[in-house]
């Protein structure tokens, strides 16, 4: 057990780290396309789909959180390579193949694009970094002109961070007040259990919280679990035939 | 005419550094040490008749503006000073809430504050007291300026990223986990509130029938 | 020759500032204003082949190193965060498409938008949210700023490297190519699976685990 769980990590990590090499779906298609021909605009797209769906097919347990992009495309090439292998006539659909096939074209076409372009671009002589501003202020009469120096990021960060501390501010007085506590159940239960002569079931003893669900359940357990301290103290009796059968209780005088 | 390697480096380096750069760091940095005072005196010629003069004071090398300008040189530089948190955290709120009263503000932050925040971001000129609120007391109702908008590079206050964009664009962290799924919890009280019937419907799944 | 007042003002001006100097501000201090723009071109021109070199940025001139020395001027390079492939993309994505909607870049990317790229380049002050976009939901529409330009040695933004060819090969079209099919697939194929998962999960949360 404890081996084919490592075995089963090892694979995710070995795809995940497969994964992470590339920028999503596109990204992947991209190098895969790159290793079947250069020029991309000749490229089979046929093949490029198979290529695509080994290589993802090649691990089955995966990360879903990670992967899902991944095989959102999986299951679109899968589509697309069944939709370019039928005969033409025998599918009604609002695209053809064609159209389906210079889609996929089109987009690692334009990605292909920015990714150089962005390398380009970040190889421009970069201030700081291949170019520097510089100059002696001996001599020259400054004036200073104090401003600050927030910016637009700093309003959002900040602004930001104070939503996310007044959330959980809110979620912590929320959930200490919704809840229906074990001493509340206890007490409640201690002023009406005199009462209860007959075996009654404890569905029907519980306070009524309209349709919220969570003060319903957390009442549900508090009382399941007040009657079982009741019962340990010898003041109520509590009974149940079956598993997951009805509780019932009653006053043990 | 194309100027040797050597003499741009020590201009280069003049330029950068900012403050008087000695003999032996600009030697150090170029190719033909022993013309270094070549290469010195074809920058001092270039510079001579310029805004920009090259200057040796001790064994050290600088540019300086030309001294028969200073007296018009004078230069405006804009002292950047960093605004307090209370101030950044009034300032964002105004944005986003704005009308806003000083209280409301107070609400959202936690705290109790002084005039402080709210003089100084009146007197940068951010924000400006606007009419008053009609509830008892009549708070002054705060808003951004239109040099708030200038300055942070906004066409328009409702340009702001909303909370669902802040959150995409990596602003809001994700919450805690005990947050979401008190956070869940909230939000079935309210579907169940709005959506009652079909929420009825499935608590019946999870309460064993009577 | 006797270089004239006005253009050594400039020049000073330029070299002492040590950043990006506006238009306006340099024309305030010269006396034939109308002349400014040949001034420059004698500026220009008299620093074209030295080691600091004019350069103009949006609507600011100023002189920066000459970027063929960049190697020789290391000494000088400030440690910088590197810019992931992520961010770098989304980079180029806003500053040819802009103005561009988070889920246009995620179209052309080809997936969803990692956290803390576009926080991080607005962090740098590279880009920024301007206006919305007429459409449901009104989404942000990111754009490039004019530090981006300062930083980059950039004129304006039609300046931008392989600009016409991305133009003319029609990359810089932003429609989703393949993501409005995939949308439908995902709808169909998977969605179903992994949110359900994800309901069911939710709800877990809420039965009473005894």
């Amino acid at each position: 057990m404890i081996e084919n769980s490592s075995e089963i990590n090892h694979e995710k990590d070995q795809f995940n780290i497969l994964l992470t090499g590339y920028e999503g779906p596109i990204d992947l298609l991209l190098d895969l396309a790159k290793k079947q021909k250069v020029d991309l605009s000749e490229i089979s797209i046929l093949a490029l789909a198979e290529q695509y769906i080994e290589y993802i097919n090649n691990y089955n347990k995966i990360h879903l959180e990670i992967a899902a992009d991944y095989l959102v495309m999986s299951a679109w090439l899968t589509y697309l390579k069944s939709r370019l292998l039928l005969p033409k006539d025998e599918i009604e659909d609002e695209y053809t193949p064609e159209e389906l096939e210079e889609a996929l074209r089109f987009q690692l076409l334009r990605l292909e694009a920015i990714q150089k372009t962005s390398k380009n671009l970040y190889e421009k002589p970069l201030i700081n970094r291949d170019t520097f501003y510089g100059g002696i202020e001996e001599g020259v009469k400054i004036k200073y002109d104090i401003t600050y120096k927030a910016n637009l990021y700093d309003i959002l960060k900040t602004y930001s961070s104070l939503l996310s501390k007044k959330d959980s501010i809110q979620s912590l007085t929320i959930a200490s007040s919704e809840l229906y506590s074990v001493d509340q159940a206890i007490q409640r239960l201690k002023n009406i259990f005199g009462s209860i002569k007959e075996w009654t079931n404890i569905m029907s003893l519980l306070p009524n919280f309209g349709t919220n669900k969570i003060i319903n359940k957390s009442s549900l357990s508090s009382n399941f679990v007040a009657s079982l301290e009741l019962a340990k103290n010898g003041l109520i009796e509590v009974n149940q035939k079956e598993v997951f059968g009805n509780i019932y209780i009653r006053s043990k005088n | 005419m194309s100027t040797l390697r050597d003499i741009k480096i020590i201009e280069a380096i003049l330029f950068a550094s900012g403050e008087p750069v000695s003999e032996d760091d600009l030697k150090d940095k170029i190719v033909k040490k022993s013309e270094f005072n070549n290469y010195i005196e074809e920058i001092k010629k270039h510079y001579e008749n310029r805004g920009i003069n090259l200057l040796k004071t001790g064994k050290k090398w600088s540019f300086r503006t030309s001294d028969e300008l200073s007296e018009d040189l004078v230069i405006f530089k804009q002292q950047k000073r960093k605004l307090s948190r209370a101030a950044l955290e009034t300032l964002a709120i105004v944005a986003y809430h704005q009308p806003v009263t000083r209280s409301e503000i107070e609400n959202i932050r936690g705290v109790q504050m002084g005039r402080g925040s709210i003089d100084h971001l009146m007197e940068i000129g951010w924000i400006k007291p606007g009419v008053r609120k009609n509830i008892p007391g009549k708070p002054t109702l705060w808003s951004t300026t239109d040099l708030f908008l200038e300055h942070f590079g906004l066409e328009n206050i409702n340009n702001l990223p909303n909370q669902d964009e802040l959150k995409a664009s990596g602003f809001l962290d994700k919450r805690a986990a005990i947050a979401t799924i008190t956070d869940l919890a909230k939000n079935d009280i309210l579907d169940s509130k709005i959506e009652s019937d079909e929420e009825e419907e499935k608590l019946e799944d999870f309460i064993p029938n009577t």
